[in-house]
């Protein structure tokens, strides 16, 4: 069994059929369908961060450089002027996160709770500077990326990068497949172990886990995830900006995946949707949105005890 | 003589879980009580809806003849009342110094008999340990201190949950004379304990419970008599 | 130092001038035990003498000052803590230590898990795995937990996680069992049970029981150490050891009302 | 670097590392020591700075209106404890992010909404606005230097006040197991709500001290707390005097990196905790 | 045409450049209301965001208003960053983009495109005057201090850049991380080198923190503090008696000497119960722009290319004097030398008359 909650299910066979229609009564908006593709796009990364902080018990206040990697990285390896593909350089993007994540997670995850929290920081801010202060990567105001990759496996193209409904297919796929892949990680062995070490992670060393490598792995995965988003967010608009990594992105998510109830995977989805959907109607409706937005987080903190994810769970596992 | 606690029909819930069905017993001042029962039968529940931990769903809580059911914990432990919860209940961040220090006061009439002081004579092993943090110390030191820690509030009933699990014989022989001398001079004491052959000859009282509910209540002698049923119900 | 040991015994775990301080205070000083295998080494000793910081050691949860361990004479002081309950060394703790969140089957689950591997496989469900399930259900009905399997363990009672506690080091079936105060916290009946438990286990493991039950300690060990202060007292038989006038006046105290 | 340049860069770094610990001072208290995780702690330290000067403007004494201040500061914590803090403890840790980072919003807002978004600036009081000459150029203003002994004053009254009182074990015992305390017979909630709100009231201190020598702009408080975070956590958590030490390191980093290494002076504070995390995993005093 | 012309807004108002996008919004609003009989009866909508200064969410908002509100004129935005973003979104559209403030060079220059404009300024204009200023005054040797980022950067090469033409002399370059404002260690080295005067671009709240600490430490009135002039702008009443003295160079001085000038300061003051700055001028001048051209359409402004031609082609009459628009579509202005007496900007002299943009790599 996938998923192993009723609510799961039901948001599982709720959001994706209507994601997957959403476009066909938008038709005649391609802004509504760029947002909806840029929520979606964040909603990957805030289940990046939902995985290690809710899961894996690694608070990390540090992914978002991940996040803005993945656009840096694009912006480094892709010939400027040149169409290159579209999963030959996911695969690449990946696989340098991963590789980056792989050292600093070696160095990180020696320290745990709020130390973990502050060191991961401490990186994440070595990484904005770095990018903010130097010339060559366009400093404070960013960069334009002038490729659009193809999307051919085999001669065969199903996305067309430039329409933005196919890009917004794209991301939906994206997300459908992290869902599955997380869960499939949660069920399987590793899982098990990963739960293990968050409960307690003294109990699983004397148990004979090296808990340090199951850490790395589930580090180096959801970070490789992270710069996957930052890729397509990249691609969506061809702009990168160190904003992208800024502590306040990382912030942001960890908001998100609280909201949307940590650990629970398929909250993430929930929190990006419900937060970016408040912030998009209160910003239009009053100037004043932030006065809103802040009420409302903490009244949700008060009346949603786990999470949005977690009240649902509450309403519908009962009666079962 | 108004009786010193009295619990009528505790019933306590986690969650969905009926744990305690109807709990009622009473203390008179003076006396040591036992509360017996096997594993997970509710006696740490019982001590926890007394103190307000865990709130009974239902049913009274008296104490000196004063209803203490809706107080909250500080309050129902200012009326001196201690008490050593299982687990001890140490402080990662206090030393051992500290943790006589912050409990220490006198109690509602003003008197202070035990004093830091004198549970460092008590237990002399904490003397050596004095700047140690509470988790820094060995099973049975932690236990100490929390015993310690109890008595510094001079407490007019003193709670004991397994006070002498994880104890070396001739140290648990002690915590039974300080508990002997804690009950000559007046102290009430209501024990959870595994070791029926002290308690039957130190407590006035005894109460056993199966599945949350008092299956024998009675004194010294007719524990006497009907031991072999006890015994039945405490799994010896 | 130990005559009553036959010849043909195995020694699995042994110590040698095994030191741990604390700052100033010499918990553990100059420690050479040997433990030998199929045997139940007691150790006993009051409160504070460093008994369970020798099983941390043993375990590989602290470091020594100085010494060394030997496991089937190889000197494993320096490899990491996880590494020790791989070459089969197994404890259960003095705190209860257990995952409160999951269910017990699951909490031995894990412990099976470490032994029957596939840890690292990221796509294999753990929920189909039948023979995990049932070693791991083999523990818990060993120590009298059968029927709270699928009872999650924050919600059972302290007794029971005690017992948890130890189902779970069966199931990584180790060689060396280092149990710390198992039966605290029991009562009486499942006491008995893990004691008939042990005394069936003492033939095929190499255990290390500390214990202040003193009646289950005595009817179990094969060997008995007295420890005081972080120093070695004696090891010898349970008759040498009970009689030895130093450990009375140390440990069990004059007379014989063992309370 | 002259020897003079260096003596003065040493003063500044320490002054700065003052000022550091002031405002991060109730954040030890709050997070440290209680393991609250407020996220609003910077925006006290707004509040603060925008009381003062919506005070000094009224009152036209600066004495006072840092009086004032303080208490409002005070009776916010309170109602902040009592009406939302308090609900949480029981809950997860994150669960606090999230409500403080609403109340950052709502901070926010507020200052947006009484006070504008123009840069505000507060004059230094008349009777501290003198200056002590250090080179030709350069002179020192004694304003500077009373912060600075305040600070250094604040530090040993905390110090004093969680290691050494009963209330301070009380506190820390509060952090280790609520359940217990209260076992004990102390009235924890009340205890907690006194704390929070000085460690409130001290962010708040920490902004009215601050603002004549700053300029009072909306966001300035986060911008500041993550430096905070930063020393509470080299100094090791709930560690006053760790605090102290990492608040010193962290300003005399930060102004000598400016300095001799520009470059990296952004990153500075970074590596410095990135490395001192390294080596000490729990920080450089965490018990 | 019953249509109203809806101009969205992508401006910060919240955060640090709140200030900035209030006082641009008020100005817009202002003068288009002002010019309210100029539109040829047409409404007016609005439709306001608040970027919160975040780069990274820009193009996201832009698009909103390209797509979603078909907005006829876009302005903004304050923050360099986030007009790069806009930038990406807006280029080469049909939909008019105004900047009201953010100096970023490639705007203008590189990233130049039709229908971009901008009523504000380059980053080089307002500093490079100020170059040959300072060697007027006989300095030789100065040193110059931002932030590090690409405003800060493009003020102090622009200074740089005429200062050294003339054979003057910058002896320490000195780049803050931005948003530091802890300036002391900074200052005390300035102090050390003694040089003859100091240039520095800062704004908003950091300009408020750097002026006061200048003074404070003792520098000021004994080495000169040059700065472009948005160290005094929106600032003054914080700094207070600390920025006397303080001479910038702007496209703009509270006290320029005309009609328009006195009229616009009167008329927000009264509306809006503070002072102007040069955000409201900046605004204020979008708002003339938007209503000229409209006017000159006959309030008919479908036809996208006509629009960007008679902007492009109007004369702004400004408060702070006429000004046109160059090829690359950036203001063609005055930059005055500008001193700060009793809490005032007030103009010395014009220090670059009609000056243009060099607008380096724009094919316009
Ligand atoms: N937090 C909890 N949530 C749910 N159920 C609980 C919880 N704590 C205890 N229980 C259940 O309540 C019952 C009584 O537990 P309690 O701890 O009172 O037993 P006890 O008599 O003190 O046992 P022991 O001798 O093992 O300490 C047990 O069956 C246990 O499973
Ligand atoms: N982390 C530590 N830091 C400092 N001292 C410690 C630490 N852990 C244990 N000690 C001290 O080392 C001594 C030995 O402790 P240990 O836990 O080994 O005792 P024990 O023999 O297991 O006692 P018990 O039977 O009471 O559990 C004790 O005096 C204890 O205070
Ligand atoms: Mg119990
Ligand atoms: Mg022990």
């Amino acid at each position: 069994m996938l998923f192993n909650k009723r609510t799961e299910r039901i948001f599982f066979w709720v959001f994706f059929p209507l994601a997957l229609l959403m476009p066909l009564f938008l038709a005649e908006n391609t802004f509504f369908v760029s947002k909806l593709t840029s929520i979606m796009i964040f909603a990957l990364f805030v289940m990046s961060l939902d995985y290690l902080v809710g899961r894996c018990g690694l608070i990390t206040l540090g992914h978002a450089m991940f996040y803005g990697l993945g656009g840096y990285l694009f912006w480094m390896i892709a010939p400027e002027y040149e169409a290159v593909n579209f999963w030959v350089y996911t695969f690449y993007i990946c696989m340098i996160a991963a590789a980056v994540a792989l050292i600093i997670g070696f160095l990180v995850l020696r320290t745990s709770g709020i130390y973990m929290i502050m060191i991961t920081l401490a990186f994440a801010q070595m990484a904005f500077y770095f990018f903010s202060d130097s010339i060559e990567f366009g400093g404070t105001d960013g960069l334009f990326i002038y490729v659009k990759p193809e999307t051919s496996i085999f001669g065969l193209s199903f996305f067309d990068l430039d329409n933005p409904t196919h890009f917004y297919y794209l991301c939906l796929l994206s997300l459908f497949n992290t869902l599955i892949f997380f869960r499939i990680l949660i069920r399987s062995r590793f899982g098990r172990v990963v739960d293990a070490i968050h409960e307690n992670p003294g109990r699983t060393t004397a148990l004979g886990y090296n808990i340090f490598v199951f850490r790395l792995m589930s580090y180096v995965i959801a970070s490789a995830l992270g710069a996957y988003a930052g890729y397509l967010f990249t691609l969506q608009y061809g702009f990168v900006n160190p904003s992208m990594l800024a502590w306040t992105t990382s912030g942001s998510a960890l908001v998100m995946s609280i909201l949307g109830g940590m650990g629970s995977i398929y909250g993430a989805i929930l929190g990006t949707f419900v937060y970016e959907g408040l912030h998009y109607v209160l910003e239009h409706l009053t100037e004043h949105w932030m006065l809103f937005m802040g009420a409302l987080i903490i009244a949700m903190v008060m009346v949603f005890k786990n999470g949005i994810a977690g009240s649902m769970e509450k309403l519908l596992e009962k009666r079962t | 003589m108004t009786k010193l606690l009295d619990v009528k029909g505790l019933h306590t819930y986690y969650g969905e879980s009926h744990i305690l069905h109807g709990v009622n017993f009473d203390i008179q001042p003076g006396q040591a009580v036992s509360l017996m029962g096997r594993n997970g039968m509710g006696k740490t529940t019982t001590l926890k809806s007394i103190l307000g931990l865990v709130p009974p769903r239902s049913g009274h809580v008296l104490f000196q003849g004063e209803e203490i059911t809706g107080l909250p914990t500080w309050q129902r432990m200012r009326k001196d009342i201690a008490y050593v919860p299982e687990g001890r209940g140490m402080f990662h961040n206090l030393t051992v110094k500290e943790h006589l220090e912050m409990a220490a006061r006198a109690n509602q009439k003003g008197e202070q008999h035990w004093t830091c002081e004198r549970v460092l004579e008590t237990f002399p092993r904490l003397q050596e340990r004095l700047t140690n943090l509470g988790t820094q110390l060995s099973g049975g030191e932690q236990q100490m201190l929390a015993i310690g820690r109890a008595l510094v509030t001079n407490p007019e009933l003193l709670i004991l949950d397994e006070a002498t699990e994880g104890l070396a014989p001739l140290i648990r022989k002690e915590i039974w004379d300080v508990i002997r001398t804690i009950k000559s001079s007046g102290i009430s004491t209501l024990i959870v304990d595994k070791n029926i052959q002290v308690l039957k000859e130190l407590c006035d009282q005894h109460i056993v419970l199966v599945k949350g509910q008092v299956v024998f209540s009675a004194g010294s002698s007719q524990l006497m008599e009907s031991l072999d049923e006890v015994e039945s119900y405490l799994g010896v | 130092m130990n005559t009553q040991v036959s010849l043909d015994l195995k020694v699995m775990l042994e110590t040698q001038g095994l030191c741990k301080y604390w700052g100033g205070l010499k918990a553990l000083d100059d420690i050479s035990l040997q433990f030998f295998d199929k045997q139940l080494h007691g150790i006993v000793g009051p409160n504070g003498a460093g008994k369970s910081t020798l099983l941390n050691l043993l375990c590989g949860h602290y470091k020594p000052t100085r010494g060394s361990i030997l496991h089937k004479e190889e000197a494993i002081e320096a490899i990491k803590p996880y590494a020790f309950a791989r070459r089969g060394i197994g404890r259960s703790f003095q705190k209860t230590n257990i995952y409160p969140g999951a269910t017990c089957l699951e909490n031995c689950c894990v412990a099976v898990q470490r032994r029957m591997g596939g840890s690292f496989n990221i796509l294999r469900s753990r929920y189909t795995q039948k023979v995990l399930d049932e070693i791991a259900s083999e523990a818990l009905e060993k120590v009298g937990l059968g029927a709270r399997r699928d009872v999650v363990a924050s919600q059972i009672s302290y007794g029971e996680q005690r017992q948890l506690e130890i189902a779970m080091v069966l199931a990584t079936s180790p060689e060396v069992l280092l149990l710390d105060e198992p039966m605290a916290g029991m009562g009486h009946e499942e006491s008995q049970l893990i004691i008939e438990l042990l005394k069936t286990l003492r033939r095929e493991y190499c255990i290390v029981l500390v214990e202040h039950d003193m009646d289950a300690v005595f009817e179990l060990s094969d060997q008995l150490t007295v420890m005081v202060d972080g120093q070695h007292l004696t090891t010898g038989s349970v008759d040498q050891v009970r009689d030895d006038p130093r450990v009375k006046e140390a440990y069990l105290g004059q007379g014989d009302e063992v309370f | 670097m002259t020897t003079s340049l260096f003596l003065v860069q040493l003063i500044n770094g320490l002054q700065y590392g003052l000022l550091l610990f002031l405002i991060a001072s109730g954040l030890t208290l709050v997070f440290g020591v209680m393991g609250i995780l407020n996220l609003a702690h910077g925006s006290m330290y707004m509040v603060g700075a925008y009381l003062v000067w919506y005070f000094v403007e009224h009152t036209g004494s600066f004495g006072l209106s840092a009086l004032i201040s303080a208490v409002i500061a005070l009776l916010i914590g309170i109602l902040m404890e009592r009406t939302l803090i308090r609900q949480l403890y029981r809950r997860n840790h994150l669960d606090q992010v999230l409500l403080t980072i609403g109340m950052i919003f709502v901070f926010n807002a507020l200052q947006g909404l009484l006070w504008g978004n123009d840069p505000l600036g507060v004059a230094v009081p008349s009777a501290l606005s003198s200056a002590i000459p250090v080179t030709d150029v350069l002179e020192y203003p004694v304003y500077r230097i009373f912060v600075a002994l305040f600070c250094v004053g604040i530090a040993a009254l905390m110090y004093f006040m969680i290691n050494k009182t009963r209330l301070g074990m009380l506190i820390r015992a509060g952090e280790s197991n609520r359940e217990m305390v209260e076992c004990l017979g102390i009235d924890i909630r009340k205890l907690y709500t006194i704390v929070f709100a000085i460690g409130v009231m001290l962010a708040a201190i920490a902004g009215v001290a601050a603002a004549p020598m700053s300029s009072i702009v909306p966001g300035m408080g986060e911008h500041i707390l993550i430096t905070c975070f930063v020393v509470v956590v080299i100094g090791g958590m709930g560690s006053i005097k760790g605090a102290f030490i990492a608040a010193l390191l962290v300003g005399l980093v930060d102004t000598f990196a400016s300095i001799l290494v520009p470059q990296l002076s952004s990153m500075m504070i970074y590596i410095l905790m990135a490395f001192i995390l390294l080596i000490k995993p729990q920080g450089l005093f965490s018990s | 045409n019953e249509q109203p012309i809806k101009v969205g807004m992508m401006l910060p108002f919240s955060g640090v450049y709140g200030a900035l996008g209030d006082a641009t919004r008020n100005g817009l609003k202002m003068a288009l209301r002002e010019q309210a009989a100029q539109l040829h009866g047409r409404k007016l909508e609005f439709i306001e965001i608040d970027t919160e200064a975040r780069p990274e969410r820009a193009p996201e908002i832009a698009s909103s208003l390209l797509n979603n509100s078909e907005a006829d004129f876009i302005i903004g935005p304050v923050h360099s960053g986030v007009a790069m973003g806009m930038l990406k979104v807006l280029r080469g559209k049909e939909t008019v983009m105004i900047v009201p403030n953010a100096g970023a060079g490639p705007v203008t220059g590189p990233l130049c495109s039709p229908n971009v404009f901008r009523t504000s300024f380059s980053s080089w204009q307002p500093s490079y005057p100020m170059g040959k200023v300072a060697l007027d005054k006989g300095y030789k040797k100065v040193v110059t201090m931002s932030w590090n980022y690409g405003m800060g950067k493009e003020s102090l090469d622009a200074f740089e850049e005429s200062f050294t033409a003339g054979g003057g002399e910058v002896v320490k370059k000195i780049l803050v991380p931005f948003p530091k404002t802890e300036f002391q260690a900074y200052l005390s080295e300035i102090a050390s080198i003694n040089p003859d005067a100091v240039f520095v671009f800062f704004a908003g709240g950091g300009a408020v923190k750097f002026v006061k600490d200048y003074d404070a430490l003792g520098l000021k009135g004994k080495i000169p503090l040059l700065g472009s002039g948005f160290l005094t702008e929106g600032t003054l009443e914080a700094q207070g008696p600390a920025a006397e003295g303080v001479m910038t160079t702007l496209h703009y001085a509270d006290t320029l000497d005309n009609e328009l000038n006195k009229a616009f300061r009167t008329s927000y003051k009264a509306e809006f119960g503070k002072a102007s700055d040069i955000y409201a001028v900046q605004g204020y001048d979008t708002g003339l722009m938007i209503a000229s051209a409209v006017n000159q359409l006959g309030g008919d402004i479908s036809d996208q290319q006509a629009l960007i031609k008679a902007l492009g082609e109007t004369t702004v009459k400004s408060p702070r004097g006429d000004f046109t628009f160059s090829a690359a579509h950036n203001p063609v202005q005055n930059i005055y030398l500008r001193t700060v007496e009793n809490g005032e900007n007030k103009v010395i002299e014009v220090a670059a008359p009609a000056l243009a943009d060099p607008a380096r790599g724009c094919k316009l």
